[in-house]
């Protein structure tokens, strides 16, 4: 049986710097990988380069044995996999409906042309954010006007909306109220249960070991270890994270 | 003699006048076995002109015929093509006073100025259009922009003239439009909706007649307003003979350029030139416009 | 006027839709300025008069066609200065076309001369877009070369001066009337409304908005933007290229400059309706309500004599209170700090 | 020649600094074009003659009177338009007071006079200024508006013509040479080192940067953004002020169209030079390279005598292939994706 | 004594949603006031009325008995405000050392004329970044390209390098690695102990505990409840951010 998804010997260099050097996992489905590490490990770039935000310098993706590197985000998209984004890729001025479903819009037709369905997407969206605890006060205002947890549930909504074979959240958590991050974690159980495979990057130790099948930790553009969370602690992973070699 | 080369700089090459104007210079040159090259500006407007005017010099040729921008402005860029030993002659415009070689005025050094006296051209058409309109009514002139000496001279003629000859006919408020025919017929429109017993306008060049025209055609008062352009291209021709604009003042851009180009080559040649050729106008009408002998009058395009 | 996120939302509250009216209001009140103005001094009227309104509907038109694209490039957070070509090079093909068909040609050639002048601002369209989207020229700088190319290609085919033309078809094209209505006004009405529909109603308006406020967002989402610039350069020229086989039509005439005169106005039409430099803003409503405030300050000033060069400080100032009308909407909803 | 963020940063690493110089290459390029054609189709120099470099560097410093202010503005995240006509109405200002002292008056005239053209742009700088810091008028429009004013105030003043003036000394401050250097070159020179210095070296100029990115983080570290923001347009108003003095210097009249024709010119000149519409990018080296390209292609097509309207075409054609030779160094570095 | 900070009465409102109702609170000099509550509480909109970003509906703030509201955020920031805000307002064009002493550039004098002293403000930016436990590959690039932990390192450097009284810090560990939030918090003891007032908002219970003298709690735009953190306990307090009055 092939991985999900399949990571291999991925590299990227921005002008000197190399900030991935060799990244190498898999993600089976129903499975969830997180991948922790100090800031500036290059988990962001790790993932921008599955979702083809980043063309990587060197390696390769495979998504159910397909190549997916090279590939345009839309592609990546259309393939199943769902990416939140570390700085949300909100558009600010849209309201929290039309960014759920951005790419993706609902029409319905008036005398045979379609016209932007926003009263639908907009209740859509009051319903997904509701089920991660979150109500905005104008669900007809544009997304800039909202808070910082708001705007994070928001690009949450938008990932878990589709049926996505492959979810990748870049610390989904970081602005969220607390009943509202115990949400998101009962929610990776469910798709997990599901059978989607998640890639999670987070920096809170106590959700990495409750949601994670495997941490795959990187430091400095490499991975320092990969453990399972029954077969280590916190003080071991951090200790990897700041790149102390095994 | 073949290697003579003359250099016409017109007031902006995106104009039927002057390039009319270098068909009469090629012509000219093909009569002598010269060459003469077209370097201008877009726009009528000294700041371009000048470093086309540089960029010229810089290529050295024995002549240059130039059409200033601007009577003061082009004195000091005329100075270094006359530093750098080119004779200068100017067509169609002048610089200074206009008369050359007199010893009075700091731009006295072009050998001569060619052209139709923009002024004149202006009188010419006040006085058709008193005619056409009895002598009396409302009149104004539907200009580019203030600030280009051959339409202001134009427009300052036909001030002239109507104010010493004609009392009874009243001279409003000039409009300017940009070169925009659209601006132009829009104007026209307002200025009838004020004044609804308008007599004429008076198109200082190609667009604004253009643009009078077609206000006055959307205004169905075709019999009542009557309008006069100046300068004959093709698109003002056919306005005449569909009656929408009633008269052109047509210089002699061919001429011009055809004289220039002999006045040069004569200068160079040791010949005396004289230090002003004047070119006439012909007014083209609904009476004359079919007329044989007026078709080499009108503008190429 | 940029109240366009409101707009865009629908939903928005009465406080807030009622105060998006004021860019209406301000151009009824220049127009109630004007009305009074004329009863007090001539003793005539101004706005009820059919000659009056179309002379002031043509004149925006020719603004619009030039604006309306226009608006859509600049949501997108770009700017198409190749229109003011774009104009002139349809022109000029165009009259081009008439001229080769003969003296008085019949209508399927004047259609074909139409394809013919579309066919000439859209090759300029799929250069800018070409040059945007996929050499990542930026957009300024790009529409500026094609600016430069479009004009001398239209000043060679033309020969430099203007194409004249016969034909009454081309003619009535320019002149006619549809009942009261000005056929430009006509074709600028349908093409606005066609544009609304796809900036307010259609995903391809959404993707506008957002790729003007964040290309991020948009591309992530999985949508093909360089494609969608390619879209939206194309419409820009469209439309412009129309506005140039108008001109041709009203004045009989091909002129490569006729677009060149009206960029700057039709800048303005989209600022003054509310789209902003950075991208993001705008809407077609408020694109059409500043192509007429400019056309009926541009009327009004001459009906009502003043002298011109205090028109142009006039027009100046205007403009300028328009947009300040504008803001202190916001002042009043609060909408910054 | 956006690399600005590098060059801003100065420590760039040596393939970046290297890389930089792409503009300077493009333009160096250009020349060498020139010259081999000058050395084969005329047998003469294009480069290596005194008069040829003096009256490109002219034609250049008219433009980059314009945009080094402009510079500052648009890097800022705002564009003054104001300034076509700021220099225009300097100029008609210095000529009126030249004029009213007489034939060829005293040099404390010429500088009485000098001084009220400054004051005069400064004006619209001011307004300006006001407009858009403290109204929030967005710029575009506030600086279209004052266009319009200014343009008409210069013509009222002027009484529309042209103002000419007869004053050896003023001829002389616009057509003199210091050593080999016309003055109008040594001042650009010397406004565009201290423009440089303004926004390379200088706090003003880092909040100039940062206020182009994020109005709000300079807002937030506590910089008076409303004065900031008045000094812009001031400094945009009066470098053009400074154009429109050189051009009464030049050409012994005002002018109130004076600065009308290069608008285009510097504002292409700031882009080409690496500027974005949407601020935050651009430095003033990138901009003299930008007037240089534009003031050295112009010259050298006429004087290889490329007929006029493929001259639009070479000139569309170069300033695209300028800014791509840019956008492949993008490549190079890998600064995108 | 006067408290360091005192908020009266803040009243905020947005077009029609009333975003904070009614808000009072002090702050003393060496104390540690916890803002906690739901995502769209109020709290951000609460700090920007503090640090001068928005201007109240209603009320006052006094710093050491003098009054602030009203005045700009160069003005607060003058009185010995330091903030860090969620959306950490960096210039992304700018290197960090430009950021850190944005309006408070240094220069050197090179022949009587100030030029900017780039490279003494990036060694202080690395500086101080390291103290939190951060480098930065390159110190010279724009913070556009750096990660989200590396941004947030510069964000709190720029507030904690200024000896200001009061420090306001807007979820300032929501993008940091463990073993820099640890830095943060130690930072934030020191910090009291030099008598430096501070607000700090959070979603994290640990740290808010760990760090707070007081903790107050806001829902819906009002205070639910002020207290000490040893006479409550995490249920508590996730109940009076649920809203559940007392
Ligand atoms: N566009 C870019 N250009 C240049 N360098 C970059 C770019 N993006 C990231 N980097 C650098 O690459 C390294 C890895 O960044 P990345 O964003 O992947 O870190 P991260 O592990 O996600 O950190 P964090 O936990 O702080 O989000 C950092 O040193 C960063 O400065
Ligand atoms: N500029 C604005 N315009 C309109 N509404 C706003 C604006 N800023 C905030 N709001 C609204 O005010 C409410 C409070 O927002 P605020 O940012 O203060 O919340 P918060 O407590 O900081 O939340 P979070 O924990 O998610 O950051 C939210 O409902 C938000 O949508
Ligand atoms: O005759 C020319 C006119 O047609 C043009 O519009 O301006 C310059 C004139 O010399
Ligand atoms: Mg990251
Ligand atoms: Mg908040």
């Amino acid at each position: 049986m092939t991985a999900l998804l399949e990571v291999k010997n991925l590299k990227k260099r921005f002008g000197g710097n190399e900030a991935v050097k060799d990244v190498n996992f898999e993600v089976n489905a129903g499975e969830c990988v997180v991948l922790a590490g100090d800031n500036g490990a290059g988990k962001s770039t790790v993932i921008k380069m599955i979702s083809g935000v980043y063309t990587p310098t060197a390696g390769t993706v495979h998504l159910n044995g397909e190549l997916l590197t090279g590939k345009s985000p839309e592609a990546v998209r259309n393939a199943g996999i769902e990416t939140i984004y570390q700085d949300l890729a909100l558009a600010d001025n849209l309201d929290p409906g039309l960014n759920l479903y951005l790419g993706r819009e609902i029409s319905r037709r008036v005398m045979g042309l379609p016209f932007l369905d926003r009263k639908k997407m907009r209740e859509d969206a009051a319903r997904v954010m509701k089920s991660l605890g979150i109500t905005v006060p104008d669900p007809a205002a544009p997304v800039r006007e909202m808070s910082g947890g708001q705007r994070q549930a928001i690009a949450l909504a938008r990932a878990i909306h589709w049926q996505a074979g492959l979810v990748i959240m870049d610390e989904p958590t970081a602005a969220l109220g607390v009943p509202e991050q115990r949400e998101v974690m009962a929610l990776i159980e469910r798709m997990k249960q599901q059978g989607v495979g998640i890639i999670l990057i987070s920096h809170n130790l106590p959700d990495i070991f409750a949601a994670a099948d495997r941490i795959v930790v990187l430091a400095r553009g490499v991975v320092a270890g990969v453990r399972r969370p029954d077969e280590t602690n916190d003080e071991e992973v951090v200790r990897m994270m700041m790149g102390a070699t095994l | 003699q073949e290697d003579i080369t003359i250099t016409l700089v017109p007031g902006l090459t995106t104009d039927a006048f002057y390039i009319t104007m270098n068909r009469g210079a090629q012509a000219a040159a093909d009569a002598l076995g010269i060459n003469v090259d077209f370097q201008g500006a877009e726009e009528f407007d000294p700041v371009l002109q000048t470093p086309v005017l540089d960029a010229v010099i810089a290529r050295g040729p024995d002549a240059i015929l130039i059409a200033p921008t601007d009577s003061t402005q082009m004195i000091e860029p005329l100075r270094r093509a006359s530093e750098a030993g080119i004779p200068v002659i100017t067509v169609d415009t002048f610089i200074d006073d206009g008369m050359y070689q007199d010893g009075a005025g700091d731009g006295d050094f072009p050998l001569s100025y060619v052209a139709s006296d923009n002024v004149g051209g202006g009188r010419m058409a006040a006085r058709f259009m008193a005619e056409e309109i009895g002598g009396e009514g409302k009149v104004y002139v539907s200009n580019v922009r203030p600030g280009i000496s051959t339409t202001d001279q134009r427009e300052e003629g036909f001030l002239a003239e109507m104010e010493e000859n004609y009392p009874d006919i009243e001279v409003l408020e000039t409009q300017y439009n940009e070169n925009d025919a659209s601006l132009a017929a829009s104007q026209f429109q307002a200025v009838l909706a004020r004044n609804p017993d308008i007599a004429g306008v008076f198109g200082a060049n190609l667009f604004s007649a253009l643009g009078a025209g077609n206000g006055v055609e959307n205004a169905d008062m075709i019999d009542q307003v009557t309008v006069i352009a100046f300068d004959a291209p093709q698109s003002i021709v056919d306005n005449i003979s569909s009656g929408l604009v009633d008269a052109a003042i047509a210089q002699h851009p061919a001429e011009i350029g055809y004289f220039g180009v002999m006045a040069a080559y004569a200068a160079l040649t040791g010949q005396s030139v004289p230090t002003s050729i004047g070119t006439g106008f012909t007014v083209i009408d609904a009476d004359n416009v079919g007329d044989e002998d007026i078709a080499k009058f009108i503008y190429s395009e | 006027m940029s109240m366009s996120t409101t707009k865009r939302n629908g939903g928005a509250s009465f406080l807030r839709s009622l105060l998006n009216a004021w860019s209406w209001l301000f151009l009824i009140l220049i127009l109630a300025f004007f009305e009074i103005y004329a009863q007090t001094q001539t003793g005539s009227t101004f706005l009820f008069r059919v000659y009056n309104l179309q002379s002031i509907s043509v004149a925006a038109s020719q603004i619009l066609l030039l604006a309306l694209g226009l608006t859509l490039v600049i949501v997108a957070g770009h700017i198409d200065l190749s229109i003011a070509f774009s104009t002139g090079f349809a022109a000029v093909a165009m009259a081009l076309v008439v001229r080769a068909a003969g003296d008085d040609p019949g209508l399927a050639m004047v259609l074909l001369a139409l394809i013919v002048g579309l066919l000439a601002a859209g090759i300029v369209g799929v250069v800018n877009g070409w040059l945007v989207a996929h050499l990542d020229v930026p957009s300024f700088i790009g529409t500026l070369g094609t600016y430069g190319i479009a004009r001398g290609a239209a000043l060679i085919v033309a020969g430099g001066a203007t194409v004249s033309i016969r034909s009454d078809t081309v003619r009535s094209f320019g002149n006619g009337e549809i009942w009261l209505f000005p056929i430009p006004v006509v074709i600028a009405a349908v093409l606005a409304i066609g544009c609304h529909y796809l900036l307010a109603h259609t995903r391809f308006g959404a993707h506008t908005y957002a790729l003007g406020a964040n290309r991020a967002s948009v591309e992530r989402a999985g949508v093909d933007v360089k494609r969608h610039l390619m879209l939206l350069f194309i419409i820009s020229a469209l439309t412009a290229g129309i506005g140039g086989l108008i001109y041709t039509g009203r004045f009989s005439a091909g002129a490569a400059n006729a677009g060149e005169p009206i960029l700057l106005y039709a800048v303005a039409a989209v600022f003054i309706g509310g789209a902003s430099l950075t991208g993001g803003q705008g809407t077609i409503s408020g694109t059409v309500i500043g192509a007429f405030i400019i056309a009926v300050i541009q009327f009004g000033l001459v009906f009502s004599g003043l002298p011109p060069y205090w028109q142009f400080v006039a027009v100046g100032l205007v403009i300028i209170v328009a947009v300040l009308v504008d803001q202190s909407k916001h002042r009043v909803t609060g909408d910054r700090s």
